[in-house]
């Protein structure tokens, strides 16, 4: 599997052709578009993350060793955010979650998305996501101690 | 279209709308939330900063002399637009939200008890729900809600049940900031009077939309905020009928409102003083009379002309756009559109318009209630004041046939 | 004298300090009133009012963006210069009497009941006496007052007698805006603590004088206003540790601070916003991180030591003046200094400084209870920040003789 | 006796020749030493204005028609200007003073000491004389009529 940073990379110079900033918002829309919706067991409140401004919801799992995310907005162009966060930390480790900085929001303009002000969900969402890494591997340790 | 102001003029007075925002024009339509100041408006904050700051009252020095008289001037100003009858009628406070916390707290201090009710409306802002809903939580008193139509306009009939012998104020907004409804607050005021009840209402949203006249309203308190009528930020204003300020409690204590202070027992200043706690922001205030005044030169007649044609015109570009649903469709209204598009999620429409330098807001207005009486978990809003052009009018209708187009 | 700091170059930043008032240059000696602002600080607030002004939080677009996160970056700077623990103890407000009118409020709603104690000390200004009055008035609770000795300083040993298990928080002034006492707030907090009651510092005349750590003070709640520490007015700071305010009721009810509104039952949003309703006073809150930054480059031990020389200075002079008597005369002091020369009335001769170009201050400085302690019913104040000059204090001194030669 | 109108003339003639604002108020300082203070009965709470900063006191009676005036002040240079007004005002009719506008305190640069944010209790002295004068005018005219 390609290295956690690569990805990140590979997304930052794949918008870098976007000149237009409705480029890049098209691209996101599409991304959104193709992420599968969420098991609809999981579109409840529980699972939920509200930004107030649009809705997260997100569940995560831990198989083999590897979390599998399961992810979706009501807002399109959130969407294509979350596309992109599942697309790098699907099937990862949680150590690999935990250990890596996430750069690639930034680096393809869209930090602003991720401010403790946006109200959209979309820290929260990042924030459950590395909970998560921190809960399984939590729990991996103690299952090998015991 | 011949409209009666010399926007190219009016715009050239109104620095920030000149930027561009991700290299394209700002068009600024988010005046619902917050409006621009003129270049007066700043200057004289900055001149007031270079040249005279100084704390008011009880200076005997000659900055405090006259920044006192600067601030008393502007409140003879703000008295001036309001037609009230007496400088002792305006406190100046430190937004619309202050406004009406301070009314809820002294009023309700000195006149609602358990089992009282306070009648506010289905459309108000949360700024004129959550003082009332806090002050009837430690009175053990209730809120009766006026409710609207799917219109957007008051269901006045349902009035008189709702003004009962425990009915203590009723607190309504002139406009509502979600769905652009002028509300027929005369009548309102007559039929609350009609039963000895007083009437608050808030004028956040009608102020900067033409001159307001309390005195032949009759209200008896009348609110509104500074920086969304081309004033300063930090800034609001509080008209109370005198006869009733005389009698409520102050609202917060601190210097300058007071008469004499011992720990056994505090008197309290007159009128206005007596609501203005501490150093008020009087940069704040003189800065919101020059922006009254700058109003006054432009004339309120031809801005309200000016922008109810714009208003007829955005209502009409708006209504030939497939699949947009407006909400609040009063024939009666400010310059305020509420719409969504087919099942586009607002949030992504205005992420949209944001990148083609378009500022609109989406969410609840801080009307929830609005919201939940359609249904609906936001809308884009539209909010324009005279600044405003066709153009810009255009620019959005075209912005959101593009919206349209990329998500739909 | 040899001080540490370029003054002239400091003076140079300060626009309203090269005027001349009735033909002489102005000294400006009423900082505890208000204090000047830098350049920069005035610079903020135009290029704000320029370029991004827009509603925060909530907004979609760019320009609420920018000044969302400028905004929030200020927040971040008021919290590094008290070192608290986190940006969700830093509340904006009004200013000074609008942050000890939200405590006494919130505080006094959750934790206040009848037969309650609130201790204050005998020379807080009205803003730190009033809301407690009103507190005690409304909950049936009761103000006990520490005392303070003819050199103005606390009696700290009427402390233990006074803290009770009726005690339900202390609030005390960090400095005396009257007599310039510095008091011992940590020793004062110590004690409360070691009886579980927590303690509110008033720092509205300290923090323009050098930096306050809250985490050592371990104070409860820290407040000040932005229009003294050489920021906007308008604008305040209330510090509260995020264990108790987590617990308390919002003050004011509005905008911004709510999470879910529905007539049945609102929920509140959570730190620091909760207790902010409404639209803020952004301006004032960047504008203030502005002065903060400002105050950082010059260094504030830099300042603390400038001004201490320049208090030594003062005193002495004073001090040698015939028949002068100084109001206030710890040792631990800022740079404020009161005073009566035989028995001219205060207001005579702040009249005649005043046509000599010196601002001061005449009156109770809204401390009247400190007149009382005295007997006298007001004094003359000279109030010096670090753009104050040696060659101003000597004119101050010139200043008293000539009065005193004109009255006496 | 000089004409009201006449007199404030003067008091403005006689200011015009100070350049200096200290000179004007050590003029007042000698019109307020050369005032004598006010008869102890009426220096007490009753007759007190409270100015908040200074202390105005004020009597008056009618005696022939004519207002005697009795006031004082605890601050020198309010006294002065106590004193300007008595010499003004003093044993005129209740008409003369309801007639005439009070111009000479602006007209000597002292205006402000009048303003409404003034603590110094020389406008509420200034009303209190006018009201005094419309109360003895309206006890005239009911005596006249009965
Ligand atoms: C109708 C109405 N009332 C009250 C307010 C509150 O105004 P402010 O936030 O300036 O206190 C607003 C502003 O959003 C409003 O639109
Ligand atoms: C010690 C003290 N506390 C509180 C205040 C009140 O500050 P503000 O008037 O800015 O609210 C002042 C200012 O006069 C003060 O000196």
């Amino acid at each position: 599997m390609t290295d956690y940073n690569e990805i990140q990379q590979d997304i930052v110079d794949e918008f870098s052709v976007f000149e237009d900033w409705l480029d890049r918002y098209n691209y996101l829309i599409e991304l959104g578009n193709d992420l599968p919706a969420i098991d609809p067991k999981y579109r409840t409140n529980e699972y939920l993350i509200n930004g107030c401004q649009s809705k997260v919801w997100l569940h995560a799992d831990l198989v083999e060793g590897k979390l599998l995310f399961n992810a979706d907005s009501d807002a399109i162009i959130v969407k294509g955010i979350v596309a992109l966060l599942i697309k790098l930390m699907n099937k990862r480790t949680p150590a690999e979650i935990l250990e890596n900085d996430l750069f690639f929001i930034d680096g393809i303009g869209l930090r602003q998305n991720l401010s403790p002000t946006r109200s959209n969900g979309l820290l929260a969402m990042v924030k459950k996501m590395r909970l998560y890494a921190m809960a399984y591997q939590a729990r991996e340790n103690q299952n090998k101690e015991s | 279209m011949k409209m009666g102001l010399n926007i190219k003029q009016i715009r050239s007075d109104f620095p920030i709308l000149h930027q561009q925002v991700y290299k394209k024009p700002l068009i600024y339509l988010d005046n619902g939330a917050t409006t621009q100041k003129p270049k007066v408006v700043i200057d004289t904050v900055r001149e007031l900063q270079e040249t005279l700051n100084s704390s008011i009252h009880r200076g005997v020095h000659y900055l405090s002399e006259q920044m006192t008289s600067r601030y008393e001037a502007a409140r003879e100003t703000v008295r001036a637009f309001l037609n009230a009858a007496s400088t002792n009628e305006i406190i100046f406070t430190s937004g619309a939200t202050g406004s009406i916390n301070a009314v809820a707290f002294s009023f309700g201090e000195k006149y609602v008890t358990a089992g009282d009710e306070i009648v506010i409306s289905e459309m108000e802002h949360h700024s004129n729900i959550v003082p009332w809903q806090m002050l009837c939580d430690r009175k053990g008193a209730s809120i009766k809600v006026i409710p609207f139509n799917d219109n957007g306009e008051l269901i006045l009939e349902k009035l008189d049940d709702l003004l009962t012998d425990r009915t203590r104020i009723v607190a309504l907004t002139h406009a509502s900031n979600s769905m652009g409804t002028i509300n027929p607050v005369k009548e309102v005021i007559k039929k609350a009077h009609a039963k000895g009840i007083p009437v608050l209402i808030d004028g956040a949203q009608m102020v900067q939309h033409g001159e307001v006249d309390v005195r032949e309203l009759d209200c008896d308190f009348y609110i509104f905020s500074s920086h969304k009528i081309f004033g300063p930020t930090g800034s609001g204003v509080l008209y109370g009928k005198e006869s009733i300020l005389e009698e409520l409690p102050p609202y917060q204590g601190g210097g300058d409102m007071v008469d004499q202070v011992t720990f056994e027992g505090t008197s309290y200043n007159t009128l206005p003083f007596k609501f203005e706690a501490g150093t008020t922001n009087y940069t704040g205030a003189i800065g919101l009379a020059a922006a009254l005044d700058y109003l006054h030169s432009i004339g309120f007649e031809a801005i309200g002309r000016y922008e109810q044609e714009l208003t007829g015109y955005t209502m009409e570009k708006l209504g030939g756009i497939d699949g947009l649903k407006i909400y609040g469709k009063a024939a009666n209204r400010i310059s305020v559109f509420s719409f969504l598009m087919q099942n586009i999620h607002p949030y992504d429409a205005g992420m949209i318009l944001d990148k083609m330098g378009i500022a609109v807001r989406t969410g609840t207005h801080c009307t929830q209630p609005v919201m939940d009486h359609f249904g609906i978990d936001g809308t884009i809003r539209a909010s324009l004041v005279f600044y405003n052009t066709v153009e810009e009018v255009d620019a959005l209708i075209e912005g959101i046939q593009r919206t349209i187009q990329m998500l739909a």
